[in-house]
């Protein structure tokens, strides 16, 4: 197993990258289009409580992965298939950020290109990162969420003369059923998605302070991803309802002195980095979770096939982007409630009934 | 065209494996020779020209109904 | 040291995976375009074709050659020189295939996004635009910071006119925009723009017109007051008087000249310095009102009489003449407006905004209360500058 | 076959070879048998020099003088080894039954140095290495006198790295000269040396130095251990050893630092590094080595820090100008044309009409022209080197440019990378690479290509160490409290302490620091004792 460890400090990062990870491209709630950047803290609320009740288990098991945890309150069997079952949903949602980024890539700069020359460089360094431990990704997302927090603090400057303020009214017009609807989809996804963190708290250095790193970089996701809709609200208007990738192409509009102009391909390849991260994390806990389901000692020749199969996911996951967006608003909600809160909470009462574990591990 | 798949998966085989065989780890060879296979399977059908169900076409039938009954306003 | 074995060797792992990157990148090269191989547009026209459906698309295409660059010295001295553009039109059922067929004639790969302007013939815009310019707004390539303009004559023969002091029309045509703010009587609107005030569904849109004009038998380019479109089909035109009224509403104003007649005869221009324009709409019971206030800061610039203007009460009477001016600037905007049923100022929006629940109860009979709309103008002028000269160098104190 | 090609490197890399045999034996008594079997040892070497004296009056001896001419110091074998010898064994002082060896070593021998040695095989060694060796009949032990002593060049400022203020003084070929230098910088009784001999048939003398107190005790252990594994035939250089004791020894990055100044290995220890020295070379290495120091001058201590801070950005801006110039260029040129503005796109575009190679052809084959060029201009004779440089940089430039083989967009982008490749002298051989990898991956999948590149040299740079050292810390793992000296140049005041991820034993280097107040002047006394 990887020996490596990360600072509670590195750990806030990977989570913002991850939450960031791929709703930055592709945001849902879009019909709550002026409001999304408000009901993004509601989501961020209820995101934050879920992530609250798995923390809650990890703590009482701490150094323990979510497999390991499985396996000590199910059982070996049972504990094994429902640990696949997380495996079946951190494949869906490392294959489905892969293909949003290769939709993006290919309806925008790469229109030529196949996907296969898009995904295999990508997936070889994922592959690559993903061999180097825990230690060397959460290294390397250290700068890479500097950039792009530098990218928004930057952007900020950028809009300032194309920015309309008026663009963000009215406030709350929609009814409050879809407004908490939108919240719960929001805590689902990006934030929900978080869940897949419980296999990597174990190499947190201190498990002590694993709970404030969940907020800060939840938070500090949460407000990246709530800035850049409020830009793409001000910039574009009502017309980013109408656009497949609204928090990118508001980029297009940045027009400095006719000479800074189509600055889009930098926010494009900045946020690729941060999805780059989430699928490399999740590439990371597929080959350990599946380690640790086998009972193997080390998880690196795993990281290859895993790979391989995130590059065919991504191929035919969705048939196009409508359908993905579809999924995205209908299906999505359902389909992650069920991992980021129904299984822990599951799990969670179980334990609690079991009296599991029976004795405490650390002070 | 397959027989590129299927040296590209052998390649990445003879690179992983030998390692592992020197290692005597066998229940990680054995592992990851088994989704290596499965890899190469899905590989192969995708190139045969097999039309693989895409996954979540799947998912959106399982919810569909879910979600009209929950959704508001749809 | 095992452990340093162990760093070694996944080290040459990371080197052959550089090398297998390199078998797999070696595959070629899709989306390239080599910059000799572009043919860069700055300019497009749309219109119908004479005959057939579709659309006819005009580009206008630099010839990087002929554009002298600074320092290359030789290249502009040839003979037969030829022009630094060149206009090439094809024909296609939608904007798309046209841009795609405008291959059979050109040698190089049409490259749409450094486009400036587009211009649509009043035929097309009568039709809708959207539908003319879809291809514009889906496909990655091309700005949505284009010009928009509309012009009664063929987009061709605009894009063929002389540009004047620029080489290329289409640049020219853009500065000729973008100095809209010396007059404040045109006004400038982007695809982006166009695209959002049509998401807004109470509001109309606007568009400038450009043509041509005859000058000693060479083509020249005039801007040319305002197209009104109405759900994306053009229904009228403001002159530059009812464009100002516009974008005084608009809040767009930033500079201009505003000039009145004097009461004793001969006239006064002002140059607008600065201007701000609060609007505000309810719906009182039945009826929408709309308040108006607009500040503005104006300075002398040129009088036609022998009188002295630079008095403070002098002033105060231009000021009020001003006043008067913008009130009828707007007025006629609002009427022109109201006769075309077309809420070009955003009226609904502004409830939309600021009052959505009102919104939602008007929207669908909007046409109507925006005709019955009630309009309270209020504008304060004031002169701030007299230049450099207080009166005229004969003027003659009138005496007591 | 990567397998078998790695295999083949391991094994080249790890092949354990036997050290030459040495002879063991014990020194005879009888002087004639020890000077054959020397002479049988060396060979005829004329420069083996064998003075054989009778002792002066008092002890009756018959002995030999061997050193090895041009190793010693003449003066010293004449005035304070032969001329005692000869005349300074005083009757009275020397008794029958003292052991003669002993008594001439105390009372007669005026050099510094004075080892007994019995065996064989570390006489010849003393011998070769400089020391001259006294051989008396009936004694089978040896005196080893030590009289080095060669020619030496003087001390002056190293070619390499240069700088405007600040000491001008270069490390020499001369191990002693080096340490003394090196003395002369630290006064404090922590600075350690430790001697080791490596290389089999160099025997290049390679020293250890550390500031103990200031320096963590295991990374001491690590370069001590990793040197001890060194299996060399000889050691001509420090890169010799520098590419055994670097963790990743395949790594394009630099993993240990190399310097010839002084002051900069002194500011080095001080940070908690160990210096390695050889014998034989100016270049002494340090460890452990991270990817910011290369950005650093000796020069951004001498100069004031805001003017310091400036250049430093400057040198990352080069570097990364230098390494992704071609890159950025090919890809905006050939795959995102949208984002050259407009006029600048029409200038370019008439520049390189009719050029007959695409883009990223061209940027590699003026990469590979300006590299030649460079190349030359270094191996040649100074003067003659100058006029290559300019020579090819002008006319290769302007006549591709007027033949129309490359647009001049190019040569301006290969002389921009030109310029800028020579600001950060350390990443010279990763930036070759570098731009060349970049510049074919931007030929390919544009700037995406350029991402894929860059993501992959993060994840390599991360994933380095330097003898337990992140590579790229601070700036990866993050550590705050560095970035005095690294984003900036902080005031001399506030530099307060070492790099975390190295000086943590002892991290506090001074009070940590406000502005020193100027009036009084008592805070500062008072820190001053604190």
């Amino acid at each position: 197993m990887d020996q490596g460890k990360i600072s509670a400090g590195q750990l806030t990062l990977l989570i913002m990258s991850f939450t960031i990870g791929s709703w930055v491209v592709l945001p849902t709630g879009i019909q709550a289009w002026q409001n999304l950047w408000l009901i993004m803290f509601m989501g961020l609320g209820t995101g934050l409580l879920f992530a609250y009740l798995s923390l809650f288990l990890f703590r009482r098991f701490p150094g323990k992965t979510l497999f390991e945890i499985h396996e000590r309150v199910y059982g070996p069997v049972l504990g094994k298939f429902i640990s696949l079952c997380f495996l079946w949903f951190f494949l869906q949602t490392g294959g489905g950020t892969l293909a949003i980024f290769k939709t993006l890539l290919r309806s925008t700069v790469f229109t030529a290109t196949p996907d296969l020359a898009i995904l295999v460089p990508l997936i070889l360094i994922l592959v690559y990162g993903c061999r180097r431990g825990i230690e060397v990704i959460a290294r390397s997302n250290q700068l890479l969420i500097m950039s792009t927090v530098g990218l928004v603090l930057v952007s900020i400057l950028l809009v300032v003369n194309i920015f309309n303020p008026e663009n963000l009214l009215p406030f709350f017009n929609l009814p409050f059923s879809e407004v908490i609807w939108t919240s719960i989809s929001l805590a689902v996804f990006p934030f929900g998605q978080n869940v897949l963190f419980m296999m990597i708290l174990p190499r947190v250095n201190r498990w002590q302070k694993v709970n404030g790193a969940v907020l800060k970089g939840m938070i500090g996701a949460g407000l990246v991803l709530s800035t850049i809709q409020f830009l793409a609200v001000g910039v574009l208007g009502k017309s980013g309802q109408i656009l497949v990738f609204p928090t990118y192409e508001f980029y297009r509009m940045i027009n400095i002195a006719q000479f800074l102009t189509r600055l889009e391909l930098i926010p494009l390849l900045n946020f690729l980095t941060m999805g780059f991260i989430k699928t490399i994390l999740c590439l990371y806990a597929l080959a350990v979770g599946t380690a640790q389901v086998f009972n193997l000692r080390t998880y690196r020749p795993l990281a290859l096939p895993f790979g391989l199969f995130l590059l065919l996911v991504a191929e035919r996951i969705f048939p196009s982007i409508s359908e993905h967006m579809r999924y995205l608003e209908e299906v999505q909600t359902f389909f992650g409630l069920i991992f980021s809160l129904l299984l822990p909470m599951m799990t969670l009462g179980i334990a609690l009934l079991r009296g599991l574990p029976r004795r405490r591990m650390a002070p | 065209m397959i027989l590129l798949v299927v040296g590209v998966f052998l390649l990445l085989f003879l690179w992983e494996a030998p390692g592992l065989v020197a290692k005597e780890y066998w229940r990680e060879l054995a592992v990851f020779t088994i989704l290596l296979l499965i890899g190469l399977v899905f590989s192969l059908l995708l190139v045969g020209g097999v039309e693989l169900p895409y996954i979540e076409s799947f998912w959106i039938k399982v919810f569909a109904k879910v979600g009209k009954a929950l959704t508001p306003g749809s | 040291m095992t452990g340093k074995l162990q760093r070694r060797k996944r080290l040459k792992k990371g080197q052959g995976l550089l090398l297998l990157l390199f078998l797999v990148l070696a595959g070629g090269c899709w989306d390239r375009r080599e910059l000799e191989n572009l043919a860069v547009v700055l300019g497009m026209g749309v219109d119908f074709p004479a005959q057939g459906e579709g659309y006819e698309v005009s580009f206008q295409i630099v010839r990087a050659s002929q554009i002298q660059t600074p320092g290359s010295g030789v290249g502009g001295g040839g003979g037969g020189e030829s022009k630094p553009v060149w206009l090439l039109r094809s024909t296609g059922p939608t904007f798309f295939e046209a841009v795609r067929n405008a291959t059979f004639q050109s040698s190089r790969r049409l490259f749409l996004s450094h486009n400036q302007v587009v211009i649509i013939s009043t035929e097309v815009a009568k039709k809708g635009i959207l539908p003319a310019l879809d291809f514009l707004i889906r496909d990655p390539g091309p700005r949505n910071t284009q010009w928009l303009l509309l012009t009664p004559d063929d987009p061709g023969q605009l894009l063929d006119a002389a540009a004047g002091l620029e080489r290329v029309s289409a640049l020219a045509i853009t500065d000729l925009i973008q100095d809209y703010h010396l007059t404040s009587k045109i006004r400038p609107v982007k695809i982006g723009d166009y695209v959002e005030m049509m998401m807004q569904k109470t509001s109309a849109n606007t568009l400038p017109v450009i043509r041509i004009k005859e000058n000693a038998g060479k083509k020249e380019l005039l801007l040319d007051g305002t197209g009104v479109l109405k759900d994306d089909r053009l229904v009228g035109f403001l002159n530059y008087k009812e464009t100002r009224g516009l974008l005084w509403i608009l809040g767009e104003v930033k500079g201009g000249l505003i000039t009145v007649d004097l009461p004793g005869g001969g006239k006064a221009t002002c140059e607008i310095f600065t201007a701000a324009t609060k609007v505000k709409v309810e719906a009182r019971a039945d009826q929408v009102h709309v308040k108006i206030e607009v500040k503005v800061e104006t300075g002398l610039g040129a009088q036609t009489t022998y009188d002295d203007l630079s008095t403070t009460g002098q002033l105060k009477k231009l000021e009020t003449l001003q006043g008067k001016a913008v009130e009828d600037e707007i007025r006629a905007a609002l009427a022109k407006a109201k006769e075309y049923k077309a809420d070009i100022f955003g009226f609904g929006e502004y409830l939309f905004k600021h009052d959505f629940r009102t919104w939602q109860r008007l929207q669908k009979e909007w046409e109507r209360y925006f005709v019955d709309a009630q309009v309270e103008i209020k504008v304060e002028a004031k002169v701030e500058g007299i230049g450099l000269v207080t009166r005229p160098a004969n003027y003659q104190a009138p005496e007591e | 076959m990567f397998d078998f090609l790695r295999r083949k490197l391991r094994l080249a890399h790890l092949r354990k070879g036997k050290p030459a045999p040495r002879t063991h034996r014990d020194l005879s008594p009888d002087l004639k048998t020890n000077l054959t079997a020397i002479r049988r040892e060396l060979g005829a070497s004329p420069d083996l020099i064998i003075r054989c004296l009778k002792l002066g009056s008092g002890a009756e001896g018959t002995g030999a003088l061997l050193f090895i001419d041009g190793l010693i110091d003449q003066q010293v074998v004449n005035r304070d080894v032969i001329f005692p010898l000869l005349n300074g064994v005083k009757r009275g002082k020397f008794q029958d039954g003292d052991d003669l060896l002993k008594y001439l070593a105390q009372n007669v021998l005026a050099v510094g140095e004075v080892k007994k040695e019995p065996q064989f095989g570390p006489v010849v060694e003393a011998l070769l290495e400089g020391e001259t060796i006294l051989l008396l009949d009936g004694h089978d032990e040896a005196l080893l006198l030590s009289t080095k002593g060669w020619e030496k060049r003087a001390i002056n400022e190293p070619d390499a790295e240069r700088i405007i203020l600040g000491p001008h003084d270069g490390f020499t070929e001369n191990l002693r000269t080096n340490t003394a230098m090196l003395r002369r910088k630290i006064t404090d009784p922590g600075l350690h040396f430790e001697e080791m001999k490596l290389g089999r048939r160099t025997r290049t003398g390679v020293v250890i130095a550390y500031l103990k107190g200031v320096v963590n005790e295991k990374l001491v252990e690590e370069v001590r251990a990793r040197l001890k594994r060194v299996n060399l035939d000889m050691v001509l250089d420090a890169n010799y050893l520098n590419e055994f004791i670097s963790d990743a020894p395949l790594s394009l990055f630099p993993t240990v630092t190399f310097t010839e100044r002084p002051d900069v290995v002194a500011a080095k220890l001080l940070e908690g590094r160990v210096a390695i020295f050889v014998d034989g070379t100016p270049v002494v290495n340090t460890v452990p080595a991270l990817f910011v120091e290369s950005f650093q001058s000796p020069d951004d201590y001498n100069f004031p820090f805001y003017y310091a801070t400036f250049i430093r950005w400057f040198r990352y801006l080069s570097f990364f100008l230098g390494v992704l110039s071609p890159a950025l260029f090919v890809a905006l040129a050939t795959y995102h044309q949208e984002l050259i503005p407009t006029s600048l796109l029409i200038t370019i575009n008439a520049a390189t009409e009719g050029t007959p190679f695409p883009l990223a052809v061209e940027m590699v084959m003026m990469g590979a022209v300006f590299e030649i060029i460079r190349e030359a201009g270094i191996r040649l004779a100074r003067p003659v080197g100058q006029t290559i440089s300019i020579v090819g940089a002008l006319v290769i430039g302007e006549a591709a440019v007027t033949a129309g083989l490359v647009g001049a967009p190019t040569i301006i982008v290969t002389a921009t990378t030109a310029i800028t490749t020579f600001v950060v002298p350390d990443l010279l051989g990763p930036g070759i690479y570098l731009r060349l990898i970049y510049t074919i991956l931007a030929g390919v999948l544009g700037a995406y290509g350029i991402l894929i590149g860059l993501l992959f040299t993060l994840l390599h740079l991360v994933s380095l160490r330097s003898f337990g050292t992140p590579y790229l810390s601070p700036l990866a793992p993050i550590s705050a409290g560095d970035f005095k000296d690294v984003i900036v140049r902080a005031p001399i005041w506030a530099l307060g302490t070492r790099p975390r991820m190295i000086g943590w034993p002892r991290p506090q280097r001074q009070p940590i620091g406000f502005p020193p107040s100027g009036d009084e002047g008592e805070e500062g006394e008072a820190e001053d004792d604190g």
